[in-house]
């Protein structure tokens, strides 16, 4: 079954008040021009789930500036003054977590399980009494799954069947979120026919995926940013 | 040698052959440019990377290449490459042997406070708490005291902590100072200061150490 | 037509195009085998395989290529391989459209017991307990009556369950039977007999929709 | 640093008394090589984590048949009469798990989380009532990691480093043993330097992986089980 989405629809299933999950960590791995349609489109009330928020004009960032984002539930948000101003401000709740806790909540609800304990930042001020759980003896932190109504994914490569290939540090949050939302819709610059990929390398298999939209360029929101370049 | 300097080129010594090493951003993330280019070593970032190497020349810069603190790296041979939850399973299985760490604070139990100064400074706790909390040996880099000379090594950190009792040795641009069971010993000093003036610009009580290493 | 081909196909037809299916170990596996070579469907199964396929020719069989049941099975275009862990979250994340699977017992609520005879046979779970109590769809393969010709299709399974309430409908070698609010009701006659006749094979109380279908 | 060990070597770290998984569903995926210097070495009262037991005469089930295993923690022994057999007599202690739950609990140790909460059998014969939490108002089943002292992994590549790629439906349990064990020891038919696989296309990172032995060659325990062939 074909998944092949245009852009406009693809995004156009989003709601006004939706969870949404976004795949990146910094530029690599965050769907840009799925971003830019919604920043178009101009559904509010969002809750966002991004590792970060990207930097200012790009990316996450704009959906925020464009006063779309109601909550973002990230782990750092440290290159993005604007967006600390306004959540100082109170213009927009953000919740923190530990990045390796908020890849395991996501890939917990991605498996179908409800929450997992652990003992990250147990006697730290992150944790709440409520939190804890002893459990035959010893003092857990339960952290429950965290799931989303839509993931928004880039992948480098795919097929018709939704079935994903990442690339470099692109991976990261992105096979996790492709698992945990109710409806996955990807990006990718180059699309193709089932058969294209050797079985054992798909990273997310197309049983994940529910739209995958073709983009015919990157725009140079995918580039190199000079500014991180050492000289 | 400026301050930073110090602390880089005595950093890199603490990187052992064949290791698994994560570098904190900012001053650690330098001293991988301190690493002779054929050492053996594997540099983890968190971002899910492993064998991430000094930046590529600009020919070969990968826009979907960065490692945690936004650096366009290159890649050695063996390097893999993986998701986030692959990424921080390898840090909370502790098969990381070292991870080197900046800090606002740190006191005399090792315990390490770097991500939220309250009221001025909270932009999220990245990966720092699990990696603090999980690596086999934590070694802080920083300077010895904040721009306004006041000390950074202190009796109890004041600041919300990123982890407990996780420090085994801080090297600062005087010294290199080891967390022990006995409190702090100074294992070597980077620049020519007598104890007595060491130990003024620093909180927590010094013990030195019967032969210590001097410039 | 034997009793095995009468269920295999009639079950074949459950399977929709687009589709995602598993197919369990037993009669359900063989309905592959009635599929049309180019029908589109991508064939679970639970050891890791999506895009399983009919038995590969001799050449071609991979000694590390199985599905669940043990066959040397082919891939489709667009297969895809991955660890049990993503296996059983696609599972338990309800992305299977429909799971065919075999009974020992099944009864008027949909309960299913096909795992465990206590004292004779208890080979263990296996997947068939994530497969029931998660896939959206659960149909049932299984002969009417066992082997003495005691009925299967009961009030209330007195085995131990593989999961409550998930059966959907029920393909034996006599009738296609839906779970419904109101217990069970008979959508299909496979063979030529009365409603009486049938009743006195099943130990659950069968309603026949006006208009089922006979052979 | 160079992880290559002879399979002899390799195999005498292992102590009697040890919690072994081993990787494979049926034939793919078994480590039949490693097996078989255990069965020669001759360690016993080992507690064993594996899909299956294999069939009789081979891999696992040839532990079994040694008397080496004092407990087998496994999803479906269905093909193995033997062991079925043994347990019924009370010669080896037995515990059955649903597979993904197998799965998702080597995952969880894997992941240096100490359980996680489902509802998978929960209101099966499978579930005791001090396995049930009610936590923030629902009712789960906790399920406990499950880690071990070794685990012994079929690779159909690897590199020096530990980097590991595997094939078809061998893939299977392995990656989550080789993140879930103290000390993996892996066997591939195909070792080579550093620098062979594309980095988005390693399954396992060397991380995980403590030793690798090369093998000369496939014994036929690897081959197609002609009984399992549709004529």
């Amino acid at each position: 079954m074909k998944k092949n989405r245009t852009l406009e629809d693809a995004i156009a299933a989003i709601p006004s008040g939706a969870v949404v999950m976004v795949g990146g960590f910094g530029n690599p791995g965050t769907p840009f021009s799925l971003i830019n349609e919604l920043v178009r489109q101009g559904q509010t009330e969002l809750t966002l789930i991004k590792n970060d928020a990207n930097e200012a004009g790009h990316g996450l960032s704009r959906l925020v500036e464009n006063g779309q984002v109601r909550k973002l539930i990230t782990t750092h948000i440290g290159l993005n003054k604007g967006v600390i101003d306004l959540m100082n401000l109170g213009g927009i709740e953000v919740e923190f977590h530990p990045q390796g806790i908020l890849a395991e909540k996501i890939r917990t609800a991605g498996s179908g399980s409800f929450g997992f304990l652990t003992d990250i930042g147990i006697d730290s001020e992150i944790t709440r009494q409520e939190d804890l759980l002893n459990w035959q003896g010893t003092t857990y932190k339960v952290e429950m799954a965290l799931s989303a109504d839509f993931a928004l994914i880039h992948a480098a490569q795919a097929d018709w069947l939704g079935n994903l290939v990442y690339q470099g540090s692109a991976i990261n949050f992105s096979p996790l979120m492709a698992m945990a939302a109710k409806h996955v819709i990807v990006e990718t610059p180059d699309l193709g026919a089932p058969g294209r990929f050797k079985p054992e390398q798909v990273h997310t298999p197309g049983a994940f995926v529910d739209s995958v939209v073709p983009l015919e360029s990157l725009t140079s929101d995918y580039g190199i940013l000079e500014h991180h370049v050492r000289r | 040698m400026s301050a930073v300097e110090r602390i880089l080129s005595r950093a890199v010594k603490e990187i052992t052959p064949g290791s698994i090493v994560n570098l904190g951003i900012g001053l650690p993330t330098q001293v991988m440019h301190y690493l002779p280019d054929d050492f053996d070593v594997q540099i983890h970032s968190e971002n899910g990377i492993l064998g991430a190497w000094k930046q590529a020349a600009p020919a070969e810069m990968d826009p979907f290449l960065i490692d945690a603190a936004g650096a366009y790296v290159s890649l050695r041979e063996g390097a893999s490459l993986f998701d986030s939850a692959v990424s921080f399973a390898m840090i909370r299985r502790a098969r990381l042997d070292l991870t080197m760490i900046g800090a606002f604070e740190v006191d005399a139990q090792g315990n390490l406070a770097n991500w939220k100064i309250p009221g001025k400074f909270s932009p999220g706790i990245g990966g720092a708490m699990e990696l603090a909390q999980k690596t086999k040996r934590i070694v802080v880099l920083t300077t010895h005291t904040d721009k306004h000379g006041r000390p950074k090594i202190l009796k109890t950190c004041r600041l919300p902590l990123t982890a407990r009792a996780c420090v085994s040795r801080i090297i600062s641009d005087m010294a290199v100072i080891d967390v022990t069971d006995r409190g702090l010993v100074v294992r070597e000093k980077l620049v020519d200061i007598t104890n007595e003036d060491l130990q003024a610009q620093t909180e927590a009580e010094l013990t030195f150490a019967t032969g210590e290493a001097s410039v």
